[in-house]
């Protein structure tokens, strides 16, 4: 049940079916599935086993446009890993404006590859790939603002 | 008036804070660690950036991270709440260099009263009342042995940058001196990488009595009288109030126009609260000042019907106070009950987890601070603090009739809560009649 | 005082009361139907009956269940709230005949104030202004047509024994004036059991302006200011603030000095308000007295910080009121919203079954009086209203902002309420100008 | 349950059926669905006695002593009927402190047998039994007050 293939699955069976949650367990045999609605739900029946998850989503639909980082969508692409931001700042794809870009889709990188820059206090911090594989998607745009766990990038790990 | 500013804090103050900026037509952005993805402030706020992970200080503590949300962002500046980085001097140095406003006082002022042996020079020469003992910081135990001699024991051993009672140490006796003065200095260096200690005469039985003050930056500065937190539990205050029910209105004017000397003189403005030891005799005794608004500002708010927070914001943006201190009135009396959610039969240990119901009470004269609501999950990385109760009354008697009936009301399961401590506190002879000291709260708990 | 009452009521207000009683040190006697088994203000009441099933004329209406309640209870009187049998005046004589207090005015005053004709005798009789028309029941079609001559169309018609704007009628000439009269007279027999009518000035582009009064059994009575209810929909309030914005000191003296002369004039004690309308040149005419406590008091215990229903308690205990008329100030403004379970998308129906989020707001300036919790049934068989949002702010302006951001907090789902809809009145023009009647919602949600 | 071909079957019945919630349990056989309009549709489980319950919080404890009618208790007894009081009252079970009681557990009543009194108002009115079958159990004391639906006897039902 664990191993990553079988999650993989599982996360894809939600994103297509827009699921918002999915909670199992083997012992006591137990299913959880919740999808997306206008109305968030939480069942907090005194007598359940309390499924945190299931209750913890503060699913009243945020006031704000709702920035949190987009990793769910990211992770669900079957097999792919997500490149994400170690911190909050400008994210630049290529060294300077006329510059190529660091890497383009289909670009084969390893752990110590540099992907893009992020400005953070007017400092521009290398970031690094830290895995090696091949670029299949680029999710942000040059210069535009990442937060902390943003995926950049999807990466087909080798 | 600023057109957005950041809120670098979360929980019940983010949301405090993001009320009051909205209010007064100001953008609110709130940052979050992965851990408050879902928290309210995240949601009320009129954007909001994840800045890290749950581990305070890479996220909450993390100036660059703060920092680089406040440029993204685009704000004109940052209010800090409390703890966290509300009385880093430094964060508000780095803000201002980096053109954003700090909302909270000048960067001296911060400097000045956070060092409590400045802080008490300053007192000493403006006449305000402190414990009589060093001047200075102490190192050569025989200047500490001669200086116990001289005020008498017992004496208390304190942390220049100390604060909230860390780093302090009582000595009965010039073996006890010794010993401690070594202890706390090595606690003070490991604790504020600042091993200067001082000494002075321990305060017995004393209540925790503290003065509100507002200022802004055309010189005007007020105080909007005092506030009681005798009740506390290891240094932690449970019940706040406001006025303190037994000082005179001569009593309340000296210490009041004391405070105000303190900061006058410190060059403050922003919300602060200066904090004194009261002794059974009525004297008042400095012990440090808060650079900061404070958890219980709220009790202020109700008796004068001045917001703290509001006006905070105001003078960071250069305006005047809407008032003067002729203006400032008590009206009736007011009372917090800080509701932490924490295990009273495992000694107060946090309680994180999922809140399955939280039925608040509501009604006349009853105010609720919180961030949680049912389905609110705590997370185990920050402060216990759930909930802040108020209640406003027109006398204390009322006032702690109301919070006994809605901390009765008040419904939180699965987790355990204070409520139950609070229910137990409001129906208590010596509370009720104010015959309490600072040690009240552990004597009742220890049997 | 008494050692235990019984509140004949459900939802807010009963939890309302039960709050009021035992703040005073009052036992509480909940009853309930078996649609509120679970319902709130049968969990916070010191004992809970359960006296009949859903439907109010077998539970809430039903006085001999009511009373054998009380009598199994042992209780010293009850309370009737607001609706079902608080202004029965039969009621009222039942309670007082088994020995048990009614909470409310003398059933003497009742009648005089709930007969509008009777009611309107009175008025003239001291000189508190009324709108022109008959000065008793008009039966004869001629005696009609000649007084509507006299006073001029538009003319109303309006039943004797009617209240909240049941059985009126506009007649803008002879024929409408006839038929009206005779349907509004077969009305008024079915609805009321009394087909008496009677015939005044229609008073167009009309705001809501309404007087609190207080008084006890030792010949005092005294006003708490007025309130401002125009914002309706259907004569349902939705929208009622504190003071009214609209008129001077002068104009505020003279309404609510005619309300205590018409009050004292009928002997009236306990809680009760005199509603008027008030025209474009802010003349005012009464519509009717309602001898109970308002749904919407709460604004008026905000500004005068007067608790009404512990001082109904008290007074019905025979207790004199605690101040006297130079004591009541008005201090800020204070505005409600009444949130109703209903759908504004499906003409505003009701929405019963389960409110699975309620996250309330909070804060500094908001008070909520609900018995709705996350998780609450809301029974198709009661009124729909499920909270009372109300602020209270230095000034009007501050207040509307306060209320819209509260509102903007409230989270309820995924019961349909009217949330919305005030969100969007609290950003209307008009709203914020006062430049509003008692018909512009309708207005406003036609086009 | 929980191989992934199930719960594709599972989620595509959801989709079709804009299910946002499913929640099932093998041991003490339970299944829960929502849909979209909220208003939570509730197979039957053996011990779910009443729904609402689950999800209106019966949880908070009643700060009162809790005198709700004792309804569920008292069904619980295998094939009885509760005889219920019509009215809020005091309860009494013999016409006279020195008389017989109307009837004793053993006895057979039918739908016009008297079985009690009870005291609203002054008034003392006379309870029928309703229905036919012999008395198993008295639930009530003499004198005693009773709300209206509380069970006074069992019934065993012819």
């Amino acid at each position: 049940m664990t191993d990553l293939k079988t999650l993989r699955q599982l996360i894809k069976l939600m994103v297509d079916n827009e699921l918002t949650e999915l909670d199992l367990e083997e012992g006591g045999e137990k299913i959880r599935l919740k999808r997306r609605d206008g109305s968030p739900v939480i069942t907090a029946t005194p007598m359940a086993v309390a499924p945190p998850a299931g209750v913890a989503p503060a699913a009243p639909p945020a006031a704000n446009d709702g920035a949190a980082p987009a990793a769910t969508e990211a992770d669900a692409d079957e097999g792919l890993d997500p490149l994400k931001s170690p911190m909050v700042g400008t994210c630049y794809l290529a060294p300077s404006p006329e510059a190529d870009k660091f890497v383009n889709v289909g670009d084969r990188v390893s752990a110590d590859t540099v992907v893009c820059l992020i400005e953070a206090m007017k400092v521009f911090n290398e970031i690094k790939a830290e895995m090696s594989g091949t670029i299949e998607k680029v999710l942000v745009d040059n210069g535009q603002a990442v937060e902390f766990d943003q995926p950049i990038f999807l990466v087909r790990p080798d | 008036m600023f057109k957005r500013i950041l809120i670098a804090n979360r929980g019940e103050i983010a949301v405090r804070i993001i009320r009051a900026a909205r209010e007064l037509g100001v953008e609110s952005v709130a940052v979050y660690s992965t851990a408050d993805a879902e928290s309210k402030h995240v949601r009320i706020a009129d954007r909001a950036i994840c800045i890290g992970p749950p581990v305070a200080t890479e996220s909450y503590l993390n100036i660059p991270r703060i920092i680089s949300a406040a440029e993204v962002a685009n704000v004109d500046a940052i209010h800090p709440g409390y703890g966290f980085l509300a009385e880093n001097a430094h964060f508000a140095e780095v803000c201002r260099s980096c053109n954003i406003e700090f909302i909270g006082p000048s960067v001296e002022s911060m400097r000045t009263l956070g060092d409590k042996v400045a802080c008490k020079q300053l007192a000493i020469k403006h006449k305000v009342p402190t414990a009589a003992g060093s001047k200075e910081g102490v190192t050569e135990e025989a200047d500490a042995v001669k200086l116990a001699k001289d005020i008498g024991y017992p004496v208390m051993i304190k942390a220049a940058a100390g604060g909230g009672g860390r780093g302090m140490r009582v000595a009965n006796n010039d073996m006890s001196l010794r010993s401690g003065l070594n202890a706390a200095r090595a606690e003070a260096e490991a604790a504020f990488g600042d091993g200067t200690v001082y000494i002075e005469k321990f305060i017995d039985k004393a209540q925790h009595v503290e003065v509100q003050i507002l200022g802004d930056t055309h010189g005007n500065i007020v105080h909007l009288f005092e506030r009681d937190c005798t009740m506390q539990r290891r240094k932690q205050k449970l019940i706040e109030e406001a006025p303190c029910p037994k000082i005179t209105n001569d009593q309340r004017k000296k210490v009041c126009q004391a405070a105000v000397r303190l900061c006058k003189a410190a060059g403050y403005y922003s919300a602060g609260t200066v904090e004194f030891l009261m002794d059974k005799d009525k004297q008042f005794y400095l012990m440090e000042v808060n650079t900061r608004v404070q958890v219980e500002h709220p009790v202020t708010e109700a008796i004068t019907g001045i917001d703290i927070v509001k006006n905070q914001i105001r003078v960071a943006a250069g305006e005047k106070l809407p008032f003067s201190q002729k203006d400032v009135k008590i009206n009736g009396h007011a009372i917090e009950a800080r509701i932490n959610a924490e295990d009273p039969e495992r000694d107060f240990a946090p309680c994180a987890g999922v809140v399955e119901e939280f039925f608040p009470p509501g009604g006349f004269g009853v105010r609720l601070d919180t961030h949680c609501h049912s389905g609110y999950r705590v997370p185990p990385n920050y402060d216990s603090m759930i909930a802040k109760l108020i209640v406003h009354r027109p006398d204390r008697e009322q006032a702690i009739d109301t919070l006994h009936e809605a901390l009765r009301e008040f419904h939180v399961a699965p987790t355990k809560t204070t409520i139950p401590l609070h229910q137990r506190l409001m129906k208590n002879g010596h509370f009720r009649r104010n015959d309490v000291d600072i040690n009240f709260v552990e004597r009742l708990l220890a049997g």
